[in-house]
């Protein structure tokens, strides 16, 4: 029927929390991609990891009259009026990766569970270190709370065995360049550790870096968080340990249909979908590819 | 017309022409962008820079920069979230002290202006840049706000708290109103009261000012807690209309004010400018983020776009202005 | 050699030349008069080159000349003296002079022992005794004019135009100039020589050409020109030179100064000022001469509170001991401050006139924190009429006023504090006879009216038409106390020249 | 000794006082801080800030500022990597340009001097107020290098590039070379050179130096394409150590950058200050990262602490100067 017809006059908006991380990037754009080729307007918008920012994209979108929202959250809390805002509206919400605290604000939310992901990649940390040893942490953002759910589901698990150390937690914004710096000179005041858990794949890279010019390549172990492609490669390579990948074209993609059920009147949406995060290491990485699982 | 009025004048309204061109074009090219809602929500959103924005007008006049405003309103809505949720408490012996709206909120804006007195202080007693100062106590604030929040955002303020970033008064968002009572109270300090003249007088000739027995530092101290108390003021919108104070609210936020106040043709080697320039470079600035996205321009353009307009806007100012 | 023909300059609001015509003979020393506001500077900014769009011609040796930028003019070889000193204060007076015209090797690097040595030579000829790497903010203004003088001087020009090279250097230093200006004079070159102070041109001047309002009045030879028939034309009207009448009051001192001393800035070990003691009584005009750098400003600064941390001594108002830790509390006792530099001290450049003017009283035209505008303008309008200042209307901005006009907005400034007694700084540095007779009346007045005045002053004469006393300091002491009766030139002279020469 | 010696002299080692202080505190509070290898990651470490800073020193002392090197960074270093990466391929006459490394360093430098020629431009012509050009520029390069990387990192670039980062020269390592020649040389421009008089000249009194015949906008757009090619010289480093060019490489390095300007003695008014004192600026500021992270100090203090040992070290400065 004349359904493309009427998709054209939908406009779908992709409001993701920042497109400084290519992870996001990949999110956003994945989401973006299949919304337009399920045939329509879309666009993407970047909230620099600032809800208020947030909150002005929800306003602009509404009023510019986007149908519905693939919605990437800067914080779990400060979302939830933007996502009400929108609900209001008449407009229904489809969260991707990180959650809003309300139980019905959003249609549906199609989360990765960081928490959880952590909690195995931290079960992986503890095997691999053989229950003891010293080893340090690189946060990402402090002030962002992802920052601290990943921690803690880690720390859930290792704090548990008092033969791990933590000699050093450091913050490195997500970015590979600090977190290099910061590495080196945690490896000088600690020469001794034998691994490094680090928020995002960006800082594992950066650590690993680190450890070549500090000549420790090997003998430390980094784990990461995320499965970028460089990071996969590394993993295949020996470089670098593990990591927890996590599956944003699998929820961009899901999102994107959803929203298209959305407008051919589906309305009894699953509150959550929780797409878990998988431990990646040298044993498995061959089924795996950036961001996702061969097939 | 004399020449001064007619240069106040010209500073005044130069950015008016940007700014009507701006809108000519969007609303050619954007039917959703002359709509009332529209309006309410450009104007909803650029509140915020607008308080930050005058203050920064004041501190920027006596040839002085505020840049710690985003930390400042992050840890002072911190702040105003913290004690209307937990107020205080002394474990040791367990005294307890709750916060009403009101309370909560005062003691937010204290602390604003209390930060920005201590920036005024360090540049008058020990000479130190402005530039820097604020540039330390714009870390200085941001890792108070973590060691306050512990990095975790402070949500559901209540439905009163919320009513100031989201409530309507008169068929006006409250914000709006905020920020014009802010602007209008400037406008009347800055043109209608000695502070003002001392203002314009240190930021032309600093010298001739001490010599004409202007206690300089007095003023500069006033100036600065007040750019802090607006930044404090914007933290409360943002921190209401979120219903949630974030760590890392109003990063980079003095960037947007200082173009507020330069697109507005005030000088940043001081003693030239005025309010009413700062406010139409705030709504420039707003508007342009509203057009960009109407006009569905991608993220990444929209970066540059954004740039090549605030470039433009300052240049027709230049153009038009007879002085230099 | 140098022809302008029918120059127009506008600038928003005043026409500053109306189709001026003037022609400069080289081996002369041309002089140009006119009041405050003639349009003399503008004039000379065009022909050198500064203000590139006007109406008219400029000939130079027959050819016309359109210079876009002062270094065409350099190069076509005119050579200015600013009347406004354009130095940049913490380059050394080597790198001020060669600024644009560095001597460099064939690796494109700076030559510096050179243009040490050059400089060296040029300061010698000039007579200034500091060293040529002396950074130019730790030079007092008439030294720093010297500076200026160098720069003038260093590459071989045709036309040399000087505006106000004078203004700030004491008797002996002019003898310099002159000097100098004989032996320019004898390589035949072309000099424009501006100055206020008309014995200066019967000196030096050979011919003399009239500016008023913007317009040429007349030019001719020096030879047989009368001092009253110069002004006459530069007035445009007779002047009534001013006699003073005695009316200082024998009873106890306004202001008593005992035993202040001053540190040096920058050594504590030097002193500035000696252990200096005076009195101002009321009613009475005080001058105090020196040479240049005698210790003048500090000794007035000081007493104005600029100095508290590096002085010392007592000072007392009416009987009353005070210690100022600033102006503003200086001021309130009833004291204030004409500065030595307008630009740096008296003005706030980019604000109008009745903002200047109002500055200091700001707190007595407020009502509940509310500015009384009115009063305001008032204030400002008053002044204006009383100071004659040239002005468009009280909303001009003063940096488009002309020097002796600015200079009269700074006195407005400070006689609106209603003070008791009043210090001015080379009060007339840069002001044509008309005003300077304007402001001597005036101060006259304010001494008749009760105000105790304090007059520093380079120009002997000056100091002799208005004081009633007359201090004398040299390096930082008070060398000599004289009533107007007993003053003489000379006498002074010899009580000012340092014993260390 | 002459006054002006005595003042620059003062102005070049008033920091020492503050970082040596530092050091003292720091190595007893850490046996690993004096470590040879701990003092070559220091190094190493701010080689970058160190490039971009003097850049930042020329032009402040012209009395402007630059706050576009941080993106200029990230653009010239993805610009650099792509065209190792990929060269250029012009698909419609299916043409390709394969690059050396040289080749391509020499168009990432020309990219970043371009860039800041452009800075310059507008600055002069257009009259626009540095601070304001130089923030538009940081927007718009910051979405170029978006646009061009589409937002991914541009990874594993080959040895020979990763040399610049990470190789060592005569036990040096290749980076320390690099930020010690950019020294020297800016010294030398500075203290050796007409154009070094003309800078200082412009920042410390725009109008004489203009009544002397001086080409300011010349020496102006030299000034912002130096600062604009040593920006891109720090790219090179940054993206050569992490073998991967980061679409959000040097997000606010201008901030360390003018941190380093400052604390260094050289006065944001322009006119005065040195490269040494900078050198000393951004040392201290290395350090301070580098120990806060020996210490182990939690990352919320961390950001209160090293704002206010910058407040402190430009207070010692002052505190010794006698100037102002
Ligand atoms: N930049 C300017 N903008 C506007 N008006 C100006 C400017 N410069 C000078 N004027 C006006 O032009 C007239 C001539 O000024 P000019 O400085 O040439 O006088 P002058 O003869 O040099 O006076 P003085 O003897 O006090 O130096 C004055 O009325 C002055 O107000
Ligand atoms: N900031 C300073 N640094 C160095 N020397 C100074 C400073 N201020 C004043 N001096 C010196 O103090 C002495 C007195 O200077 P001052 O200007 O008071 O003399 P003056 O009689 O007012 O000279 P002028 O005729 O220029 O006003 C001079 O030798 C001057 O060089
Ligand atoms: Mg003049
Ligand atoms: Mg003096």
């Amino acid at each position: 029927r004349n359904q493309s017809a009427n998709n054209q006059s939908k406009k779908i908006a992709v409001i993701v929390s920042t497109l400084n991380n290519p992870w996001f990037v990949f999110l956003a754009q994945t989401a973006a991609a299949k919304a337009h080729s399920l045939g329509y307007e879309t666009r993407i918008f970047d909230s620099q990891n600032n809800t208020a920012l947030e909150t002005d994209h929800f306003e602009n979108a509404i009023a510019s009259g986007y149908k519905a929202i693939l919605l990437n959250p800067t914080d779990a809390n400060g979302s939830v009026v933007n996502v009400n805002r929108a609900k209001a509206a008449g407009i229904p919400v489809f969260c991707m990766d990180r959650e809003v605290n309300s139980a019905n604000a959003a249609t549906s939310q199609i989360l990765s569970d960081s928490y959880s992901g952590s909690v195995d990649v931290g079960k992986y940390f503890v095997q691999a270190m053989h229950k003891k040893g010293k080893y340090a942490e690189l946060l990402g953002l402090v002030s962002d709370n992802n920052t601290w759910n990943r921690s803690k589901g880690f720390h859930s698990v290792v704090d548990y065995y008092p033969g791990l150390k933590m000699v050093a937690q450091q913050g490195a914004e997500f970015d590979e360049n600090k977190a290099m710096e910061v590495m080196e000179s945690i490896l000088q005041a600690h020469p001794d550790i034998e691994a490094v858990f680090c928020g995002n794949d960006a800082m594992a890279l950066g650590a690993y870096q680190a450890l070549i010019s500090a000549g420790k390549a090997g003998k430390v172990k980094v784990f990461g968080f995320d499965g970028a492609a460089d990071v996969v490669q590394s993993i295949k390579d020996g470089k670098i340990a593990a990591t927890g990948m996590q599956f944003p074209q699998v929820m961009a993609q899901t999102a994107a249909i959803y929203a298209d059920e959305y407008f051919k009147g589906k309305r009894d949406f699953p509150r959550k979908i929780p797409v878990s995060v998988e431990l990646v290491t040298q044993k498995n990485v061959t089924n795996y590819i950036a961001f996702g699982k061969k097939n | 017309m004399s020449s001064n009025k007619y240069r106040a004048y010209l500073i005044k309204f130069q950015p008016l022409i940007a700014l009507i061109v701006l809108c000519v074009v969007l609303s050619i090219l954007s039917d959703k962008f002359l709509t009332a809602d529209n309006g309410w929500n450009v104007m909803r959103q650029i509140s915020v820079n607008i308080c930050i924005a005058v203050g920064m007008t004041l501190v920027v006049l006596t040839s002085g920069i505020d840049l710690s405003v985003g930390s400042v309103l992050a840890l002072c809505g911190a702040i105003t979230a913290g004690l209307l949720k937990n107020g205080i408490e002394i474990p040791s012996n367990n005294l307890f002290i709750g916060f009403t709206v009101l309370g909560a909120i005062v003691m937010g804006l204290l602390v604003g202006s209390i930060i920005g007195a201590a920036n005024g202080y360090t540049i008058t007693r020990f000479k130190v840049p402005p530039f820097v100062a604020t540039l330390a106590m714009l870390t200085i604030a941001r890792g108070l706000t973590m060691l306050y929040t512990k990095g975790f955002p402070i949500s559901v303020l209540g439905d009163n708290f919320a009513q100031i970033g989201t409530g309507w008064f008169i068929g006006i968002p409250v914000p709006v109103w905020i920020s014009v009572i802010v602007v209008l109270a400037a406008v009347a300090v800055t043109s209608k009261t000695p502070l003002g003249r001392y203002i314009y007088a240190i930021g032309g000739n600093e010298n001739a000012a001490r010599l004409s027995g202007i206690n300089i530092n007095r003023v500069k101290i006033i100036v600065y807690s007040m750019a802090g108390a607006l930044a404090a003021v914007g933290g409360m919108i943002v921190t209401s209309r979120l219903d949630s104070a974030q760590p890392n609210a109003g990063i980079s936020y003095e960037l947007d004010a200082i173009a507020a106040v330069v697109i507005g043709g005030t000088s940043l080697s001081g003693g030239r400018g005025s309010i009413w320039g700062t406010v139409l470079g705030a709504v420039i600035i707003g508007v342009l983020n509203n057009g960009l996205v109407l006009l569905n321009v991608s993220p990444f353009w929209q970066q540059v776009v954004k740039g090549l307009v605030i470039l433009l806007a300052v240049i027709i100012d230049k153009a038009n202005s007879k002085n230099d | 050699m140098l022809v302008a023909q029918n120059i127009t300059k506008k600038f928003s609001g005043v026409t500053a030349l109306d189709n001026v015509c003037l022609e400069l003979y080289a081996g002369k020393v041309n002089a140009i008069l006119g009041e405050n506001g003639a349009g003399k500077s503008t004039l000379m900014k065009i022909l050198s080159g500064v203000y590139p769009d006007y109406e008219g011609k400029v000939l130079l040796n027959g050819k016309q000349v359109n210079f876009s930028n002062p270094r065409e003019a350099q190069h076509a070889g005119i050579a200015i003296i600013h009347q406004e000193l354009n130095l940049v204060s913490h380059l050394s007076i080597t790198e001020n002079v060669f600024l644009g015209r560095e001597i460099v090797n064939s690796w494109g690097m700076l030559n510096k022992q050179a243009m040490h040595n050059k400089t060296r030579e040029l300061l010698n000829r000039l007579k200034l005794s500091v060293g040529a790497d002396t950074l130019v903010v730790d030079l007092k203004v008439g030294q720093q004019q010297v500076v200026e003088i160098a720069k003038a001087l260093l590459t071989d020009c045709d036309v040399i135009i000087m505006d106000e090279p004078t203004s700030a250097i004491s008797e002996s230093e002019v003898d310099v100039l002159f000097e100098i200006i004989e032996d320019l004079r004898r390589e035949n070159k072309a000099i424009v020589y501006i100055s206020h102070k008309l014995d200066e041109l019967f000196k030096i001047a050979d011919r003399y050409i009239v500016l008023r309002d913007g317009c040429t009045i007349e030019s001719g030879d020096m030879k047989g020109m009368t001092h009253d028939a110069l002004i006459h034309k530069m007035v445009g009207r007779e002047l009534n030179v001013i006699q003073k009448g005695d009316n200082r009051s024998a009873d106890a001192p306004l202001l008593s100064v005992q035993h202040i001393n001053l540190q040096h800035p920058e050594n504590s070990k030097r002193l500035l000022l000696k252990d200096l003691s005076f009195n101002l009584f009321k009613g009475e005009v005080l001058g105090i001469f020196g040479l240049m750098g005698a210790g003048r400003t500090e000794l007035l600064e000081t007493i104005f509170g600029l100095n508290h941390q590096s002085a010392n001594g007592e000072l007392q108002v009416e009987q009353k001991a005070v210690n100022f830790k600033s102006p503003a509390e200086a001021m309130k006792a009833g004291i204030t401050l004409v500065p030595e530099d307008r630009k740096k001290h008296g003005l706030i450049l980019g604000l109008d006139v009745k903002t200047n003017i109002g500055l200091t009283t700001l707190e007595t035209m407020q009502s509940f924190g509310w500015l009384n505008e009115a009063k305001e303008e008032r204030l400002a309008k008053k002044y204006i009429e009383v100071l004659k200042i040239k002005t468009p209307s009280t909303t001009q901005t003063v940096k488009n006023l002309s020097g002796g006009n600015q200079q009269k907005v700074v006195l407005a400034k400070c006689l609106a504090t209603g003070p008791k007694v009043l210090m001015l700084d080379e009060p007339t540095r840069g002001i044509d006879i008309n005003a300077k007779n304007e402001i001597y009346k005036l101060i006259r007045e304010l001494a008749a009216d009760g105000l105790g005045v304090i007059v520093v002053s380079s120009e002997l004469p000056e100091i002799l038409a208005i004081s009633d006393r007359i201090l004398v300091m040299a390096e930082g002491n008070l060398t000599a106390e004289f009533t107007a009766a007993e003053a003489t030139e000379d006498k002074i002279l010899k009580a000012a020249i340092p014993n260390s020469i």
